[in-house]
């Protein structure tokens, strides 16, 4: 009679299950998401570090998924094998009273601390390794300061030092020399939030009176994902950043034009600026987006990046002019700053070369002006609680607005920003 | 039931002496009270000061639960009980105590120099300056 | 032993001499007032579970916005603020609200049952107990109808983000007084079930003869008392900060928030235990009754759920693993946690055991309790791999976390507590649970499961962090999102039909007679529903499966009880104890005052009496004055004589 | 059984499977997880301690060991009179049980006024406050919640003492009604002594003591003086005998449960004693 519902119950089940599989076989779904090869991924790495931690995670699951196959066998074999399989059955003189053996129970304990032991070896081993750049290598390390605020990243690069200014200094796109063991001190401005490249390490916090370190090392020149790991307030979601590992001697021409302080667009020719409000509009409440950067792209995600260095094509130096004065005149060097030009803030990423980044708004928007002029236009849908917003649009205190922007003098922004390489 | 038994020798003889006891064990623990606040100025090694502290309040400590909390007259369950609270509890505070004095637990606020952060810092013992 | 003897302990007889008007004591049967003045544990669990079942609801409600929201890349059913909100609501209210009450009814209806008791040994503390679970439960919820919302922090509410500066509105303040409150229900109800299981045994019922089940209530009511005041010093910490500006978490004065982590997780760990080891008590109860076995190695299982209990208490920091603690104290905890898993595993092997040659019946609790086996097991294993401490630099606070946890709470705690309501449902209203629909509800809400919860791995291991309200769509992680939404649907049709199921058995189910499962623990001696006072004699146990051995034993066992009405009978009658108000007024005063502790604003105008001042003042004088009427009126009782009774007892020699 | 004989067997109670009467074996349960209370409010004090931040007050500076080492001594003296007021009890010994309680009761006012003294001078002198200093918070949080434990065993004490007036036949709501008032007499006298006794030290500090002070400070404080002289009065009134009382060597497991948790906040004074105290001077 059990065996019977017991059946009725499967088929039933089966049938329900396919109707409901469907819908997601239509959507056509990618259904290699087991293959774990996302920007992401902590399988797919491409570092020691992570490596070592990849590995030690395959030697758990290894271990365990033994241990689980042999655990599972014996209990589907008992819960068939001793199944009362008839009305009689179930009413049939109770088994055997036993107790229990304690050999059994002994030998077991021991086959379980041995496996234990397994991993246990592995894991000391990697940690170890992983809390701090090897002995032999230390001397080769490259130091960077890492700042977390809600809900971006602040780098600091404390070997460059430029006059008069302090360590050179950007935002939400980390570059590091590939092939290199890179040492990352770990601060935070407000909250706890935690720096994680899945691709080169796993995650260390970032925490407040507290002075963490993580190392990681790329293999090859690359572009990798990053993200807080640590729910840090309303935007944790989408504080994101990148990580570029480019060879030694990219990594120098790049350390050397950063130090450069901000590009000056000449005005070629005289005109009276052209503001275009053309840009695509956002439904509120719509965040992030699509970038065109999917594997198997022809253009990779570090060559985009590389391309992102060069000037525009197409610049307006009239209008360029404009932004550089309203970035002033919209008091957002108060809050951001632009080396050699006028900023001096410290409330937002510096933004002296911020046209040269792939990425804005802490790795969420992609750095076109379509994006430049949604985030100008509505920072808050697209981060929301962020302090460009509050503090910056408007005054916390009072909920009035410090200023507004037309969409002309967005254009006008769009397109300084996009020239400061 | 062996209760009753037990209670008759348990019972006159030791109530009548507990005052005694009391009044006598309150005077030692003010003694050593005593001597442990002149302990603190005497200008011997520190760990040893510190250790006779520590023992003196651990004596103390007994002394009240076992004697004015009755522990040495009632049923063993009793101590078990409170002993199972004790000893997690001061194992809690001994681990919470030495993960804090490692030196990656340096607040970036203590005012030690050391200028890297997370560099090794000597383990500094719980409260002892 | 002489359970008969009446101790001068328990009180006095009270010739019913009339007493103040405020202390009469309330007679009530039916109706509201008796349920609020009820000192019954059986009343008092029944109520646990409805609030608990509710809070579950909630909770899954929760649930189901988060999949929603989560289903397909940058989804806008929730803003960032309420996505935020529902995951620490969700998660607090699953864990302080759904399960550890749940558990809590079950303590409460059973294990008195079990051990052969009529109640347990402080049932106005009892009572209390429950009512300030609810009013925790109310403070914590308040946000959802105010202004300031739910709290946002996440259910381990992280230092800072609690401090006014990061939170300046109520949430919070509501968020730790609740959590407070509810702790103070947990211990106080954990020391009751102590004292009971410690004190109230029927005679013959050694400490190495208690059902599983209670041996698991009284580690898990251990835990309780040892953990929790971690976990109240860390919100009497952040109040401090909050209320009076003071600077444990803040940093500008030299604050270390790492701090609240520790204290946190001191009690988190435990917790954690206290929120399996019930459940694998429901199955330790379920598997030998339907293998029709003994419980195989049974001292080891115990012994191994108390090993359980105690290193649960040495391991808080491996969810402290990226804290940056130093390679030392990694390595500790470390290892420390792997430890765990070998008393863990002795009793999925004793269970394994326990099937081993039994007359296996597949009944629904039965399928619930394999379904715990097999389900529990994966999630343990994923936490093994988390102890492995660099391998969870890459899996803490990611989806494969999330994967970890929901298996063992779910496929944990839920499915034992859903097997154990299946099981006790006939002992509690009498009525059985029709065989297809459980067994339909348990293979809907199973694969619901395992298809919603699976796919996590994978996204924790693709690098999906958790606590995000939105994800791009080209990471890899948009199937494995949807699925998992569709899981979570299909997850909701099956606990709506076991719920639709239950409460159609409780009204029209199929009425079954004494003992349906053929049960070997007290609980079954007794007729169904249960009567007030649980026994008519309490029993002698001579075996480690008590009812088991009546059965086997018959006319012994009548005899003896036969001695042991006469007695009682000697002694009085069985003594009941009076239901109080008072414990019900005690914790409206803690309402009262915790609503003008955490909700009110600082009133801005001098003078002492600022309403937030006056309200928690008068909550403070109604909560004192309940405890002093309630420690007045005295813990007196009546008693009941049977021959006026119908005719099931608890006699074994009625019965059959 | 021994309970109906005349003397009663206080360490065992035959109800129970145990023997341990329940009420007290919930105190001892109370008090381990109390432990782990007290534990993480200690843990705390010394993490911060060891991680002092710059400008943080240092402790030394503050503390006034003579005032210390005196409430400890008279911490100590409460637990002896409470030992004896349960020793009193169980040999059924009512108004050596009630002069006991009463000591106690006094000596634990004492312990909180030198704490209200500490705290008032700490903060007004030695400017240091919950909020400006972390040595603050964790201080005045630790002892604050200790001497919130004093307090409550105050007021538990009273309310035993209260009590044990209990008449025999206690047939109507009188009592109840004179209970209250009872309590709140006392209540109103301890507070009202504690204020005066307050004010003439801190005055007494700062004028110097001698008669003419006293004078003053008498005159300046007529009305709460006189409140309190009325205040013992009418304890003194309240406390008379009148008749049978249903309070004997039955209660006594209540009145050791409440000793367990009193003696339990003294060696958790022991404890702060030293590791808050004592070793900042070494
Ligand atoms: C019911 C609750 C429950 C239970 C029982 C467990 C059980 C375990 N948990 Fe889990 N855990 C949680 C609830 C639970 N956990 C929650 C809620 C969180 C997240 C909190 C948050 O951050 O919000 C968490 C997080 C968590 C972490 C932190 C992850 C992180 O954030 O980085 C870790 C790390 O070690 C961990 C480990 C373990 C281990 C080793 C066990 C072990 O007890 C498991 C033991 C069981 C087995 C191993 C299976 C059976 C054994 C055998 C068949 C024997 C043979 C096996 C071997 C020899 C391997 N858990
Ligand atoms: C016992 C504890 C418990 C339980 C039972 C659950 C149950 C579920 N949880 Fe759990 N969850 C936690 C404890 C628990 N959770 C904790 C502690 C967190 C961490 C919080 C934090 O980060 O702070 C968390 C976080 C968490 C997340 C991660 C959020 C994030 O980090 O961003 C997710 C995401 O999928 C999730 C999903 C679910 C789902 C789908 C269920 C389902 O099992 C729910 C099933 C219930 C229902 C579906 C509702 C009941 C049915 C009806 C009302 C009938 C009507 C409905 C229909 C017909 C559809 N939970
Ligand atoms: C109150 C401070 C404040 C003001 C004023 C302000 N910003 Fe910002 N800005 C921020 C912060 C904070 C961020 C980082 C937000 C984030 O990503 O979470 C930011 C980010 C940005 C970014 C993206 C930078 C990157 O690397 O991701 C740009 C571009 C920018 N701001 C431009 C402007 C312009 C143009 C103005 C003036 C109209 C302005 N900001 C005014 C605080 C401010
Ligand atoms: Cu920063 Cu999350
Ligand atoms: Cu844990």
């Amino acid at each position: 009679m059990y065996l019977k519902s017991f059946s009725r119950t499967l088929a039933r089940i089966g049938t329900r299950a396919l109707v409901m599989a469907s819908p997601l076989l239509l959507a056509g779904c990618d259904l290699n998401f087991w293959r774990m090869d996302g920007h992401q991924s902590t399988i797919d790495v491409a570092g020691p570090v992570a490596r070592s931690q990849r590995d030690l995670f395959y030697i758990t699951c290894d271990v365990t998924f033994v241990i689980f196959i042999i655990v599972a066998s014996v209990l589907a074999y008992a819960t068939f094998k001793f199944r009362a399989r008839t009305e009689a059955d179930a009413h049939a003189e109770p088994p055997p009273q036993g107790h229990g053996n304690p050999l059994v129970e002994i030998g077991l304990i021991a086959g379980s601390v041995f496996a234990l032991v397994i991993i246990a070896i592995p894991t000391l081993k990697a940690i170890w390794y992983t809390y701090d750049v090897p002995e032999a290598e230390k001397a080769n390390a490259y130091e960077v300061t890492a700042t977390a605020s809600q809900w971006w990243f602040k780098f600091e690069y404390p070997k460059e030092q430029i006059n008069g200014v302090g360590p050179l200094t950007t935002g939400n796109e980390l570059v590091i020399p590939a092939g290199r063991p890179v040492r990352i001190q770990l601060r935070t401005a407000d909250v706890i939030h935690s720096f994680w490249v899945p691709k080169l390490a796993g995650k260390v916090d970032m925490i407040p009176n507290r002075g963490n370190a993580i190392w990681m090392e790329a293999d090859q020149p690359g572009y990798f994902w990053g993200q807080c790991a640590e729910y840090c307030g309303d935007s944790h979601a989408v504080m994101r950043f990148r990580v570029i590992a480019l060879n030694e001697k990219d990594f120098a021409a790049w350390l050397s034009a950063q130090k450069e302080p901000a590009r000056v667009v000449a005005a070629v020719a005289a005109g009276s600026p052209q503001a275009k409000a053309q840009f695509a509009s956002y439904k509120i409440n719509e965040y992030g987006f699509t970038p065109k950067w999917d594997p198997g792209a022809s253009v990779t995600p570090l060559e985009n990046w590389q391309q992102q260095q060069f000037p525009n094509k197409d610049e307006n130096p009239a209008l360029i002019a404009q932004g550089r004065k309203l970035f002033q005149e919209k008091t957002c060097i108060g809050c951001h700053t632009v080396r050699g030009h006028e900023g001096v803030g410290i409330t937002g990423p510096n933004l002296t070369h911020v046209g040269a980044r792939t990425t804005i708004a802490a790795g969420l928007l992609e750095n076109t002006p379509d994006q430049l002029a949604r985030w100008l236009r509505h920072p808050n849908q697209v981060k929301p609680g962020n302090k460009m917003y509050n503090g910056g649009y408007i005054d916390p205190k009072t909920g009035k607005a410090n200023f507004t922007l037309t969409e002309e003098d967005i254009t006008a922004l769009v397109a300084y920003l996009s020239s400061l390489k | 039931m062996s209760s009753s038994a037990h209670a008759s020798d348990a019972g006159p003889e030791h109530v009548d002496n507990k005052f005694e006891i009391f009044v006598q064990l309150a005077m030692l623990l003010a003694v050593i009270t005593g001597v442990e606040i002149v302990m603190v100025y005497l200008p011997f090694m520190k760990w040893l000061i510190v250790g006779g502290l520590v023992t003196l309040s651990i004596v103390k400590f007994m002394f009240v639960i076992f004697y004015f909390m009755h522990l040495r007259w009632d049923k063993a369950f009793c101590t078990i009980m409170f002993f199972i609270g004790l000893v997690l509890a001061t194992g809690t505070v001994w681990a919470l105590l030495q993960i804090f004095s490692v030196g990656d637990s340096r607040p970036l606020t203590a005012p030690e120099p050391t200028p890297p952060p997370a560099a090794v810092a000597p383990a500094v013992a719980p409260a002892a300056h | 032993m002489d359970a008969t003897v009446k101790s001068h302990f328990i009180g006095k007889e009270e010739k019913s001499a009339p007493r103040p008007r405020l202390l009469y004591r309330p007679t009530a049967k039916t109706g509201l007032m008796s349920w609020l003045t009820t000192v019954d544990h059986k009343r008092i669990g029944f109520l646990y579970g409805i609030f608990a079942l509710f809070f579950f609801l909630v909770g899954g409600v929760e649930a189901l916005l988060i999949r929603l929201q989560l289903m397909v890349p940058n989804n806008t059913v929730l803003t960032a603020e309420q996505y935020n909100m529902m995951f620490t609501m969700h998660g607090t209210t699953m864990i302080f609200l759904a399960v550890m009450p749940l558990s809590a009814a079950f303590f409460n209806y059973i294990m008195p049952l079990q051990i052969g008791a009529r109640d347990v040994a402080f049932p106005r503390l009892n009572a209390f107990s429950l009512w300030t679970f609810v009013v925790g439960a109310i403070i914590i919820n308040l946000g959802w109808f105010m202004k300031d919302g739910p709290p946002d922090a996440g259910w381990t509410g992280y230092s800072p983000l609690t401090s006014r500066l990061y939170n300046p509105d109520h949430s919070i303040d509501m968020w730790v007084m609740g959590l407070q409150l509810l702790g103070v229900a947990s211990i106080a109800a954990s020391l009751n079930f102590i004292v009971t299981i410690i004190n109230l045994r029927a005679p013959g019922m050694t400490m190495m003869r208690l059902p599983v089940f209670t041996w698991m209530t009284l580690v898990t009511a251990f835990l309780i008392v040892l953990s929790f005041p971690a976990i109240t010093i860390a919100l009497v910490e952040v109040m401090m900060d909050r209320l009076f500006g003071a600077n444990f978490f803040e940093v500008s004065n030299g604050g270390m928030p790492i701090l609240w982590q520790h204290l946190f997780w001191v009690f988190g760990h435990p917790e954690v235990y206290i929120l399996i080891l019930p459940a694998m008590g429901i199955i330790s109860e379920i598997l030998p009754t339907f293998s029709r076995k003994p419980l195989y190695g049974y001292p080891i299982v115990v012994f191994s759920g108390a090993c359980i209990g105690f290193l649960g208490f040495t391991v808080w920091s491996h969810h402290m693993f990226t804290t940056g603690m130093g390679t030392v104290a990694t390595a500790a905890f470390s290892l420390a946690t792997m430890a765990i898993a070998v008393p863990t595993g002795v009793k999925i092997f004793n269970w394994i055991g326990t099937l081993w040659g039994g007359h296996i019946q597949m009944r629904t609790p039965m399928l619930f309790a394999l379904g715990f086996i097999w389900m529990f097991m994966i999630g343990g294993f994923s936490g093994v791999m988390h102890s492995a401490a660099p391998a969870d630099a890459q899996q803490q606070d990611s989806y494969f976390v999330i994967a970890h946890f929901h298996y063992v709470l779910i496929g944990g705690s839920i499915f034992a507590l859903l097997a154990g309501i299946q099981y006790w449902f006939p002992l509690m209203f009498g009525r059985m649970v029709s065989e297809f629909w459980g067994k339909l509800s348990f293979w809907v809400i199973f694969v619901g499961f395992n298809v919603t919860f699976f796919p996590m791995h994978f996204l924790g291991l693709n690098g999906m962090p958790r606590r995000t309200f939105t994800y791009d769509s080209n990471l890899g992680w948009n199937t494995p999102n949807f699925i998992a939404t569709i899981g979570a649907l299909i997850l909701g049709v099956g606990i709506g039909i076991y719920f639709g199921v239950m409460i159609y058995t409780y009204f029209k189910g199929e009425k079954v007679g004494q003992d349906p499962w053929d049960g070997r623990t007290l609980e079954w001696s007794i007729h169904n529903p249960p009567h007030e006072y649980n026994f008519k004699v309490v029993p002698t146990v001579h075996a480690r499966d008590a009812w088991w051995y009546e059965k086997h034993h018959k006319e012994e066992i009548a005899k003896e009880a036969a001695e042991h009405a006469k007695a009682e009978a000697a002694h009085g009658g069985i003594h009941m104890p009076f239901a109080s108000i008072w414990p019900f007024v005690t914790s409206f005063g803690i309402l009262i005052g915790a609503i003008g502790v955490s909700v009110l604003d600082h009133d801005p105008r001098p003078g002492f009496w600022g309403t937030k001042i006056a309200v928690s003042l008068l909550g403070g004088v109604v909560m004192f004055l309940g405890a002093y009427l309630w420690a007045l009126e005295g813990n007196e009782g009546y008693h009941l004589h049977l021959e006026e009774e119908d005719g099931h007892g608890s006699a074994p020699a009625a019965k059959h | 059984m021994s309970s109906h004989a005349g003397t009663i067997d206080h360490h065992h109670d035959p109800s129970t499977s145990t023997g341990i009467p329940n009420k007290k074996l919930l105190m001892w349960t109370f008090l381990a997880s109390d432990c782990m209370f007290f534990g993480a409010l200690i843990a705390t004090h010394l993490i911060y301690r060891l991680h002092p931040p710059p400008g943080n007050p240092e402790p030394k500076v503050i503390f006034n060991p003579g005032l210390t080492s005196f409430s400890t001594f008279i911490l100590l003296m409460s637990s002896l009179m409470m030992a004896l007021a349960v020793n009193a009890i169980q040999k059924g010994n009512l108004k050596s049980m009630r002069l006991s309680l009463l000591t106690t009761i006094f000596f634990g006012c004492i312990f909180l006024g030198c704490q209200v003294f500490e705290f008032t001078e700490f903060v007004n002198e030695k400017h240091m406050t919950i909020t400006n200093s972390i040595l603050g918070s964790t201080f005045f949080t630790l002892t604050g919640t200790h001497g919130t434990h004093v307090a409550i065993g105050v007021l538990w004490l009273t309310l035993m003492y209260i009590r044990s007036f209990k008449p025999a036949s206690a047939t109507s709501g009188s009592w109840l009604g004179w209970a209250f008032v009872h309590l709140l007499v006392f209540a109103a006298t301890v507070v009202l002594s504690m204020h005066v006794v307050l004010d003439l030290v801190f005055s007494a500090l700062s004028t110097g003591f001698n008669a003419g002070m006293l004078g003053g400070f008498i005159r300046g404080n007529f009305l709460p003086v006189a409140g309190m002289i009325i205040g013992f009065g009418a304890l003194r009134w309240l406390a008379r005998s009148t008749g049978p009382v249903q309070f004997d060597e039955h209660n006594a497991v209540d009145v050791e449960s409440m000793g367990l948790y009193w003696h339990f906040v003294d060696i958790v004074w022991i404890v702060i004693f030293t590791a808050v105290y004592l070793l900042e001077y070494i």
